[in-house]
C-alpha cells in the first residue's frame, strides 16, 4: 500500500458499518449472530492478501471476512434476516454464511470446524495449482484437539494452509505460537489493533506458504470487543466515528483497541486530509444503508417454503 | 407438596438435591443460565463442586467418564446436543463397557445433560437430534423428559443410578410450567401420561409430547375427540413393552417424532409395537427428511409443529379401518 | 462377461476403475491387505493418489470433506468403523451440508468406507453398528453391500454420485464368492435380490444377508421352504418403498439385523412397512440387547447366525395367522 | 534399589515371558492381540512407582502395564484366550484387560481412548486424596487432538497426572515432549533401553505430580520390536535367554535393544553371579508355565454363555 491509500481503512469500516446494521436490526433477526468489531484487521488483511482461487475457511463468526473478501452485504443481510433469498434461502442464517465465488465454499459453526475442511481445500489446491488455503479460527478452536491434528497433518502431508488464529482472549492470554511450532509449523504473531502490521504478515505467511507449499500460521492478538461479553451481542460502545480519530474520545475501547480508528489515525499522521476519511465514511454508510433497504425488499425465491426447505438435500441421481 | 413451577426451575431443583444429598456429585459447565443451564444459585452455594471446561468436549466428556469410574458423580451440562460429536466415543464407546469389562466390578455412572432438537434460528449444525443415534447403546440410559415433573425425576434417576446417562433435552421446554411435587417417588417410569382418552393415543418425546398435548387438547375441545399422550420418559432401554400395553387398549396410536424417521426413537417402538400387535393401527409422524432450517418459517415446514400433528391425528381417526 | 471372484477383489476392482476413469479420485488409508482393505496392486500403479494418514481420524475425515468440497474425489479407508467415531462431526455434521447451505452450488462427496458389524474376536470396542446412527442423516448416503456385484456397484457409485457417502462394510464378507459383470450398469439399486421363492420373505443387510442366504437354502432343502432374501444395499435414502412393495407380494417377511433393536435400519423400514401395509405378517431379528463380546462363543449368543435366522423364520412361517 | 537387587529384572522378565507364552499360544487366539516387547522398563518402572490407591490408564498394549502391577498371569491368558472364566469372562479379551484391584479400572483400545479418562481418574484421586493417576499410550495417541486437549485440561484444572508416553517410533523420531511443554507440562524423556533410567525418572515425575497435584509428562524412546512389524506379532527374536547377557548374541535386538538384557547386563557388571540370574529364569519361567496350564484348566464361570453374554450390562435398578 502506498501511503495515502484509503484501501485498508475502507474495508474494515465496511465489516464495522455492516455489523453495526447487524446490530441495529438484532430484534429481527432469529438466533445467534456474531460480530466481528475488534477483529477488522485480519479480515481485511484476508481480503488484501487473497488471490483469486484461493479458497478460504472461515468461522460462525465470518461476517468481518466475507465483506472484505466482496461478499454483497444485501444478501449477507437478508440471510441473517432469514430471508428466502437466493443462493443461501433462509436456510444458513449468520454463522453459515459462505460465497463460493469468493472462495468460501461452506463455512462451518463449531469451534474449529472449518480448520481441519481447510486442510483438504489445500490438498485439492496443491494438486490442481489453483492457489492455497487460508483458515482463519478463534483462539478457542486451540482447546478443540483437531486444531493441534490438522497442524500436525498439515505438516505431514506439507499442505499450503494459511492458519489465521484470531486472539482476542485478552492482553495477558498466552501466545499460541508455540503450539503451531510444536508441530513444526512456521508461526508468527501480529498485533490486531495495528492494521498494517497484520496486513503485512499475513502477506509473509502467506507467501511462504505460496513459495514452499507447506503450512504458515498467524496469531493475530486483538481485544475483544465489550460488546460480546454477553450471550447476544449489544452495541454497548456505539457507532464508530471516524472524526473520533483526531483526538482521544474518552472511550477505552475506540482510544486503544479498536482498529478501525487506529488506521485513521495512520492515515491523518501521513498528512491524509480529515475530509478525505469523512468521504469514505459517507461513502460506506450509505452502502451499507442501502443494503439493509435492498436485504429487506429482495425478491423472495419463487419456490415455496416448503420447496425451498427441502431441496438441495441429495444430489440429483446421475 | 405439589406446586407449579417452570421446567428449567424443575431442573435445578433436582441439581441442587442430588449436590445437597450426595457430595460426590460434580457439576461440569458454563455459567450460562436458563433455560439453557440450571446452576443458578447452586453454583454459588457449590462453588468448588462446579468446573469450566475449555472447548474440548472429546476430553471433557472422557474425562467425565473416568471421574465417575473412580467413584465421582459427575454431571456434564454441554449446551448444544452437537457438541457431543466431538466427544462422540466418550459415552458411545467407553463409558457404557465398563462393568461389562470388569464382570460388575466398576461402573461409569457420568451424566451428560444435551439440548437436543430444534430451538428454531439455531441453524443445520446446531439442531439436531443425537437420540436417534443413541438408543441402540446398551447399558447407556437415555431420557427425554416433557414435564416439571419428568425432568426433575430424570436428574434425580441420572444422579443416583449407577448407569451412564444422556438427558436429551429441549431448550423450548424450559418455560413449560407444570405440576412438581419434590417428595414423589423418583422412580422413574418409562411413560409419562400427559392426558387420557379413549378414542386414540399419540406417543411423544420431549418437545413433540407438549405438541401432541396442545394438538389432543385441540381436538377435544374442536372435535370431540378424546385421546391419551403419552410422553416416552426414558427411550434406552426402550419402552416398547409399555408402549404396546397402551396401545392395546386404543383404537389407534399416532408416533410423534422430531427426528427424521430412519433411526427414529419412534419407530423403533413402533416396529416391536406392529410386531406384537399385528393388525393394530399405526401411524408415524416426524421430521421431514432434510435439515432444520435456520429460518423459523423453514423450520415449520420440517418438524412436526401442533397443526401438523393435529391435522394428522384427525385424518388418522377419519380413516376406515 | 460376467466371472465369479471374492468380495474383496470386486471391491479392488471397483477403486481400480475409478481411479482410472477419474484423476480426482484419491485414496487416503493404511496399506493394509485383503480383506481389510483393498488396495493390492492399485497403490503401486497410483502412489500419488494415496495418502497416508497419521491416526487422526476427525483431521483425516474433515480433510476428506474439504477436499471433496473443493472438487477431489477422496475416499478414506479407515478401518474398523468405531475409528470413525473420533471424527464423527465430519460426515454427521459438516459433509451433508455443504450443498443445501451453498443453494446448491457445492457439494462435498467425500467416501468413508468402515468395516462395520462384528468381525468375530475384535471386542466390544472395534465391533459396532455405526450404520444404526447414520441412516437419519439427511443427505449422506449409507450403503451395506453383500455380494461382489454390490460392493462393485457401491464403491462406483459412491466415487462417481456427488452425495457423500458411507459403505459399512463388513470383514466377513471379504472372502465371500459371487458373480460380478464389471460392464453391468453401475446405477445402484436399493435392494439386491439373492433368491426368490413365494412362501416369504427376508430382508437383511451386508452379512445378515448372506446369512439369511443361507437359512433360506437349508429351509429350501430340509422345509420345502421358498422363500425371497433381500438385501438393502442402500440404507439411505431409506428404500422402505421398494421393501413394502416386495413385502406385500409375501405372506410374510422377517427383518434380519446385525446392529441391537432399538435405531437399527430394519426396525425403521419394518415401521413403515407396517403403517404402509396394515396387518402384513412381520418379525424383526436383531441382535440381543448388549454388548459384542470377545469369545466367538459368547458373540453367537448376540447376533443373528444361520442357525437363528433359521429358527426363527421356521417358527413365524408355522404360526398361525 | 539397592546394588543386587534383581526386583527390576523379575519384573521384566514376567512381562516378556508372559508375552512368549502368548506367542506361542497364538493359534489358540482369537483376533488382535498386542505383545509389550522392549517396552519392559516403563512397565517395571509403573509397577515399582505407583502406590496403592493410584489408579492407571493403559491400553490395547497392556500385558506388561498389567503383569507388572502384579495381575494374575493365569487370569490374564485365560481372558486373552476368550475363556469365560471371571472376572473378565472372555468378554474382554487381550486389548481391553483390567485389574480394578490394582488400580486399573478399565482398559480402553481405542489409540488415546485413556489418556482423558485418566483425567478424570486424577479428578476423582485430588479430592480423595488417595493418589495420583498414571496414564500409558503409545506414540500414536499424541496424533490424536484429543491427547493434546487432555494435556491442557490437565494443567488448566491441576490434576495429578503422569502422561507415559511409550514411544517406540524409531531413533530418528523427533521428540514429543514439546508438545507436552507447549501446553505447560513439566516434561522429560528417558531411554527405555536403560531400565534404571526409566524408574527413576517415572519416580521423579510421579514425586511431582504427587508434590504439587499437577502433571508430569515422561517420554520413554524404546525400539520397535522387529516381531510387532506384521499384522499379527511373530515371533521373530525367539525366546529371551538371560544367558546372552554374559556375551553378544549376535542378534542386534537382543545386543542394543532389549531392555530385559539391558539390565541382566548391569546385574553382571555390579557383580551379581550368573547363577543368581538364571535361579529367577527358572522361577519366572515355572511360573509362567504354571499360569498357562491353569489358564487352560481354569473352571469356567457355572452361567451359560447366553447368561455371561448378557449380563453386567445395565445397573441393577436402585
Ligand atoms: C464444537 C463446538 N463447541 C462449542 C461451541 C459453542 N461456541 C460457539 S463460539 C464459542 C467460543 C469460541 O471462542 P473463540 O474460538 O475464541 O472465538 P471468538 O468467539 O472469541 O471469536 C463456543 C464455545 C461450538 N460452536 N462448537
Ligand atoms: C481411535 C483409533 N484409531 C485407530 C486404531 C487402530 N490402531 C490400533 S494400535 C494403532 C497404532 C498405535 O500406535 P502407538 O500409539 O504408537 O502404539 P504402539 O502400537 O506403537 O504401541 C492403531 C492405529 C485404534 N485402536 N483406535
Ligand atoms: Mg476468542
Ligand atoms: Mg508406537
Amino acid at each position: 500500500m502506498s501511503a495515502g491509500d484509503l484501501t485498508l481503512l475502507r474495508l474494515m469500516l465496511q465489516a464495522r458499518r455492516f455489523d453495526e446494521q447487524v446490530l441495529r436490526m438484532a430484534d429481527r433477526i432469529d438466533g445467534h449472530h456474531h460480530v466481528s468489531h475488534g477483529l477488522e484487521a485480519s479480515a481485511a488483511a484476508l481480503g488484501l492478501v487473497r488471490h483469486e482461487g484461493d479458497l478460504v475457511a472461515t468461522n460462525y463468526r465470518n461476517h468481518a471476512h466475507l465483506i472484505c473478501l466482496g461478499h454483497d452485504p444485501a444478501l449477507m443481510l437478508a440471510e441473517i434476516l432469514g430471508r428466502p433469498v437466493a443462493p443461501q434461502l433462509g436456510r444458513a442464517g449468520s454463522m453459515h454464511l459462505a460465497a463460493p465465488e469468493l472462495g468460501v465454499l461452506y463455512t462451518s459453526a463449531m469451534v474449529a470446524g472449518g480448520v481441519p475442511q481447510s486442510l483438504g481445500y489445500a490438498l485439492a489446491l496443491k494438486r490442481s495449482g489453483a492457489g492455497v488455503s487460508f483458515c482463519l479460527f478463534g483462539d478457542g478452536a486451540l482447546e478443540e484437539g483437531v486444531a493441534h491434528e490438522s497442524l500436525n497433518l498439515a505438516m505431514l502431508w506439507a499442505l499450503p494452509v494459511v492458519f489465521v488464529c484470531e486472539n482476542n482472549a485478552g492482553e495477558d492470554s498466552p501466545s499460541l505460537t508455540a503450539v503451531a511450532e510444536a508441530h513444526g509449523v512456521r508461526a508468527a504473531v501480529a498485533d490486531g489493533r495495528r492494521p498494517r502490521e497484520v496486513v503485512s504478515a499475513l502477506r509473509d505467511a502467506a507467501g511462504h506458504t505460496r513459495d514452499t507449499l507447506t503450512p504458515s500460521f498467524l496469531e493475530v492478538r486483538s481485544a475483544e470487543w465489550p460488546g460480546n461479553a454477553a450471550f447476544f451481542p449489544k452495541d454497548v460502545t456505539g457507532p464508530t466515528d471516524l472524526s473520533a480519530a483526531a483526538a482521544q474520545s474518552g472511550s477505552p475501547w475506540y482510544d486503544a483497541d479498536d482498529p478501525v480508528l487506529a488506521e485513521a489515525r495512520e492515515l491523518l499522521a501521513e498528512g491524509v486530509p480529515a475530509e478525505r476519511l469523512q468521504a469514505v465514511e459517507a461513502e460506506v454508510t450509505a452502502e451499507i444503508e442501502a443494503a439493509a433497504e435492498h436485504a429487506l425488499t429482495a425478491a423472495p425465491a419463487s419456490a415455496s417454503l416448503a420447496e425451498v426447505a427441502h431441496s438441495d438435500v441429495w444430489a440429483a441421481r446421475p | 407438596m405439589t406446586e407449579t413451577v417452570p421446567y428449567w426451575e424443575a431442573r435445578a431443583r433436582a441439581l441442587a438435591r442430588c449436590l445437597d444429598a450426595d457430595p460426590s456429585v460434580v457439576i461440569i459447565g458454563h455459567a450460562t443460565s436458563a433455560p439453557y443451564n440450571s446452576d443458578d444459585g447452586i453454583r454459588d452455594r457449590y462453588p468448588d463442586r462446579f468446573l469450566t471446561p475449555p472447548i474440548s468436549e472429546f476430553a471433557v466428556l472422557s474425562a467425565s467418564v473416568g471421574a465417575a469410574s473412580a467413584g465421582l458423580r459427575p454431571c456434564v451440562f454441554l449446551g448444544t446436543s452437537t457438541f457431543m460429536y466431538y466427544g462422540w466415543s466418550a459415552f458411545v464407546n467407553e463409558a457404557p463397557h465398563v462393568r461389562y469389562l470388569s464382570g460388575g466390578q466398576v461402573s461409569a455412572p457420568a451424566v451428560l445433560h444435551v439440548l437436543a432438537g430444534a430451538r428454531r434460528a439455531g441453524g443445520v449444525q446446531h439442531e439436531h437430534t443425537p437420540q436417534s443415534m443413541l438408543q441402540g447403546i446398551p447399558g447407556l440410559r437415555l431420557y427425554t423428559p416433557a414435564t416439571p415433573q419428568s425432568i426433575y425425576d430424570v436428574v434425580v434417576a441420572a444422579l443416583t443410578g449407577d448407569d451412564p446417562v444422556v438427558i436429551a433435552d429441549h431448550v423450548l421446554l424450559g418455560e413449560t410450567e407444570g405440576p412438581l411435587d419434590e417428595a414423589a417417588s423418583t422412580q422413574t417410569g418409562p411413560l409419562e401420561l400427559l392426558r387420557s382418552g379413549d378414542d386414540g393415543l399419540i406417543v411423544g418425546s420431549s418437545l413433540m409430547s407438549q405438541r401432541s398435548l396442545e394438538a389432543a387438547d385441540s381436538l377435544a375441545d374442536g372435535e370431540s375427540l378424546s385421546l391419551t399422550v403419552a410422553n416416552l420418559v426414558t427411550l434406552s432401554p426402550s419402552p416398547w413393552a409399555e408402549v404396546a400395553e397402551l396401545a392395546e387398549r386404543h383404537p389407534f396410536t399416532v408416533f410423534v417424532d422430531e427426528a427424521r424417521g430412519p433411526g427414529s426413537p419412534a419407530s423403533y417402538v413402533m416396529s416391536r409395537v406392529a410386531e406384537q400387535l399385528p393388525g393394530e393401527r399405526l401411524r408415524l409422524l416426524c421430521a421431514s427428511e432434510t435439515f432444520y432450517p435456520f429460518a423459523p418459517a423453514l423450520l415449520d415446514e420440517v418438524v412436526p409443529t401442533v397443526g401438523r400433528i393435529r391435522d394428522t391425528v384427525l385424518a388418522f381417526a377419519a380413516q376406515p379401518r
